[in-house]
């Protein structure tokens, strides 16, 4: 069995440079890989391009990154939960590129898969195909998307063993599988991390082989950001 | 005419039995609420949900569980959850069978604009342009008028679109629209608005052919 | 919860008819839908197109339809641990496609992600690519191969629920969840049949809505094609 | 002169630690036998299943869990199944750093043909196309020549291709030979194998630069 188990962030993060390309999992908060983003803010790395859904809030996730301008462009389908990113946005500090949320996961998909590009309906007719190829396919208009390259893909995943094998939780899935072997090297972060053979060979969502590094973080925060609850009648 | 929860009862009835739903944020959210209750729908969330149940009890809230809108959520029996690739093979590959969502443009050959206004802060399409790009049905909830009393069924979007010719269906504080090849076609008037107001709120090409029911809710 | 659930194979296969085009999983004889098959010779329709990675054996699999002479085209990666197979393809009564296992993966996973079509490097230069559309991307050369198209599904999983969620075990899950969805209608049958709510839904490995109709099937019979075993030293 | 075992025994010397390994069906399946027990590797079947371990115990058979020549096996800790599409993302993604897999004829280009030869019965190609076109790094496992005597290292192959440009390198029983540019550059000679014999055994272009030295296995 190949061991991908790293002793520690510092470790799993170990090569991350100024003006990288980074992967980062999550939907809204939920799913984010909260360990990496601290090392990466301790780290202090500077001209980013950061593929991520969205961009987290001022005080969580990649707003933290924002706070210190490590970021020079965000790949996101939707942002701004986020007054300093909506400084930096209008002040042109910032780039942003918006991407329509499928193609977002599909670019990740195809990355890891090997597929260098791919036709899809999603965006033909708006400002999301400018410039791009356009095929008709069955009598329906698609427009041509191509794979993302990156650096280093950063994935939050539940459960994990030492042999790289990922299970996730609930919707804090989301991108994180998607990306897990699109970039050059993946380092997944876990909430419990076990030992190869502790996994139920048939449960597992992402095998080893699509990750490189792999440690357990402690004491996750988990932020809710749109707490909604109902009343006990 | 009538209110939010007024569109949402009403686009309620186009819920089918066997229906897979997907609905978007605003007044689709609250379509969830009307469905009948003798029929059988899953809702769908595209962050990687089938099977979306009620908000959780007080202190029952997980944050590994949110809908699309980030809103913490339940699921019901039968639920699912799975990757946002999967997610998109469900809306792109037509497994979703009715999407509904709010728009500020509509024109009359079914292009929808309700992303970005230029100028304003952009926040993104999130997966609106792939649910309109691909959904076989759609259904617009949104208001008739703007503010300032502008129409926002327009001949064409002002606006930068999100998708074109995809709009089937329209539902408005003020009336049912049917998206056809020659326009948008009246087939039900909100309580008490005549169709005289709808021609004058209606910037695109309305048909108006026979009699023209009040829609019953 | 939308229920899939049907009585029997009868009922699941109802709407079957003469020159249809047909996926069914399973990789050698393993998740095999055999009670789709063992109805298919029961209803004998005749000059089906059948999508599967491969034909079966002379008793058993797919070669139960290619004794009655119910098959006009198969579309394989690998065929031929069968003599009635060899016959009628060498007697040109059976029409075979036979294109790369990964291609077919994935024209089967197209299908059911509404994407028309993809590139990829498999059979470049080689007679597969004969007649199709080749595009270099990366420096790399690849050809453009089309999603699917098929009017039933065959699937074989291992536990269900009423709502169609399916789970898949060891190997056995091979092309079938990427033939789930990938035609008009999917006809599912299972080991185990089990109310929504009794698997856990961050373990299924396909949602039930790209599946249209479940069924328990009794005494899977689950050939071994090549029995290979170790003795105790 | 080498028997399968031993092409097998030379091969399992090119699996590095941490190697992801995809073994054709033939010589290429015994190279598992040989590979050094204190490096880890991890086999992938692209039928769906990374992790393979030896045959199962006579009557531990699982009809469920069997490798790509659908022979029962078993797996080893760390293992996971998947569905093919997956499969082949790690295939045609390069997350498998090494296929070996047999050959009919090797061309001095790195083209390869494996599959079909006219007008016997074809069985199909199974994964090997994906394999061939995808793999970084591809080792032949093959006979010097056919039954009759005759090369199977050739100017170009004369059957039907399985992939163009993409055998790195190719173990005989007489030799190791590494493609390049310029074609087949002898590395090793098998035990008792001369210069001349491999020469004599090769029709492609051979490229012998100094003293070329007999393999240890």
């Amino acid at each position: 069995m190949i061991t991908k188990k790293v002793l520690n962030v510092e470790e799993a993060l170990q090569g991350v440079s100024d003006n990288m390309t980074f992967m980062l999992g999550g939907f809204g908060l939920s799913g984010i890989p909260e360990k990496a983003i601290a090392q990466l803010v301790k780290l202090n790395v500077k001209g980013l391009t950061c593929i991520s859904n969205n961009a987290g809030v001022d005080d969580f996730g990649l707003g933290l990154l924002l706070q210190q301008k490590q970021i020079k462009k965000m790949i996101s389908s939707y942002v701004g939960e986020n007054d300093e990113f909506e400084r930096q946005m209008l002040s042109g500090e910032l780039e942003v590129e918006l991407i329509p949320q499928g193609t977002l996961a599909e670019r990740c998909r195809a990355a890891q898969s090997g597929f260098p590009a791919f036709y899809t309906p999603a965006g033909y007719g708006t400002e999301v195909a400018e410039g791009k190829e356009v095929r008709e396919f069955n009598g329906k208009m698609h427009i041509l998307e191509y794979a993302f390259k990156a650096d280093f893909g950063f994935i939050k995943a539940w459960k994990g063993d030492t042999a790289g094998n990922l299970i996730f939780k609930g919707t804090a899935r989301n991108f994180n599988p998607n990306m897990c072997g699109a970039a050059n090297i993946t380092v997944a972060e876990v909430e419990e991390l076990v030992p190869a053979g502790h996994l139920d060979p048939n449960q597992i969502h992402i095998p080893g082989i699509f990750v490189q590094r792999i440690f357990e973080g402690v004491n996750y925060e988990k932020r809710i950001e749109q707490l909604t609850v109902r009343q006990h009648q | 005419m009538l209110d939010k929860n007024g569109i949402a009862k009403r686009i309620a009835k186009e819920v089918k039995d066997g229906y897979y739903v997907n609905l978007g944020i605003g007044i689709p959210t609250l379509v969830a609420n009307f469905v009948r209750e003798d029929i059988e729908v899953e809702f769908q969330s595209e962050n990687g949900v089938l099977g979306m149940g009620p908000f959780p009890y007080e202190g029952e809230e997980d944050p590994d569980i949110i809908n699309a809108g980030k809103q913490t959520i339940t699921t019901l029996p039968g639920a699912s959850f799975f990757d946002s690739a999967m997610s998109f093979s469900m809306i792109r590959g037509k497994h979703v069978d009715l999407t509904i969502l709010g728009a500020m443009e509509v024109a009359e050959n079914g292009d929808i604009a309700n992303w970005k206004i230029p100028g304003k802060m952009v926040k993104g399409m999130g997966g609106a342009m792939d649910l309109v790009a691909s959904a076989e049905n759609i259904i617009v909830a949104m208001m008739h008028t703007n503010r300032a009393g502008a129409s926002k069924l327009l001949k064409r979007c002002t606006l930068p679109l999100t998708g074109v010719n995809c709009v089937k269906k329209i539902v408005t504080n003020m009336a049912v629209l049917e998206v056809t090849k020659e326009g948008f076609k009246l087939l039900e008037r909100a309580p008490g608005v005549s169709v005289e107001e709808i021609k004058d709120a209606t910037e695109g090409h309305l048909i108006v052919e026979g009699e023209i029911p009040e829609m019953t809710i």
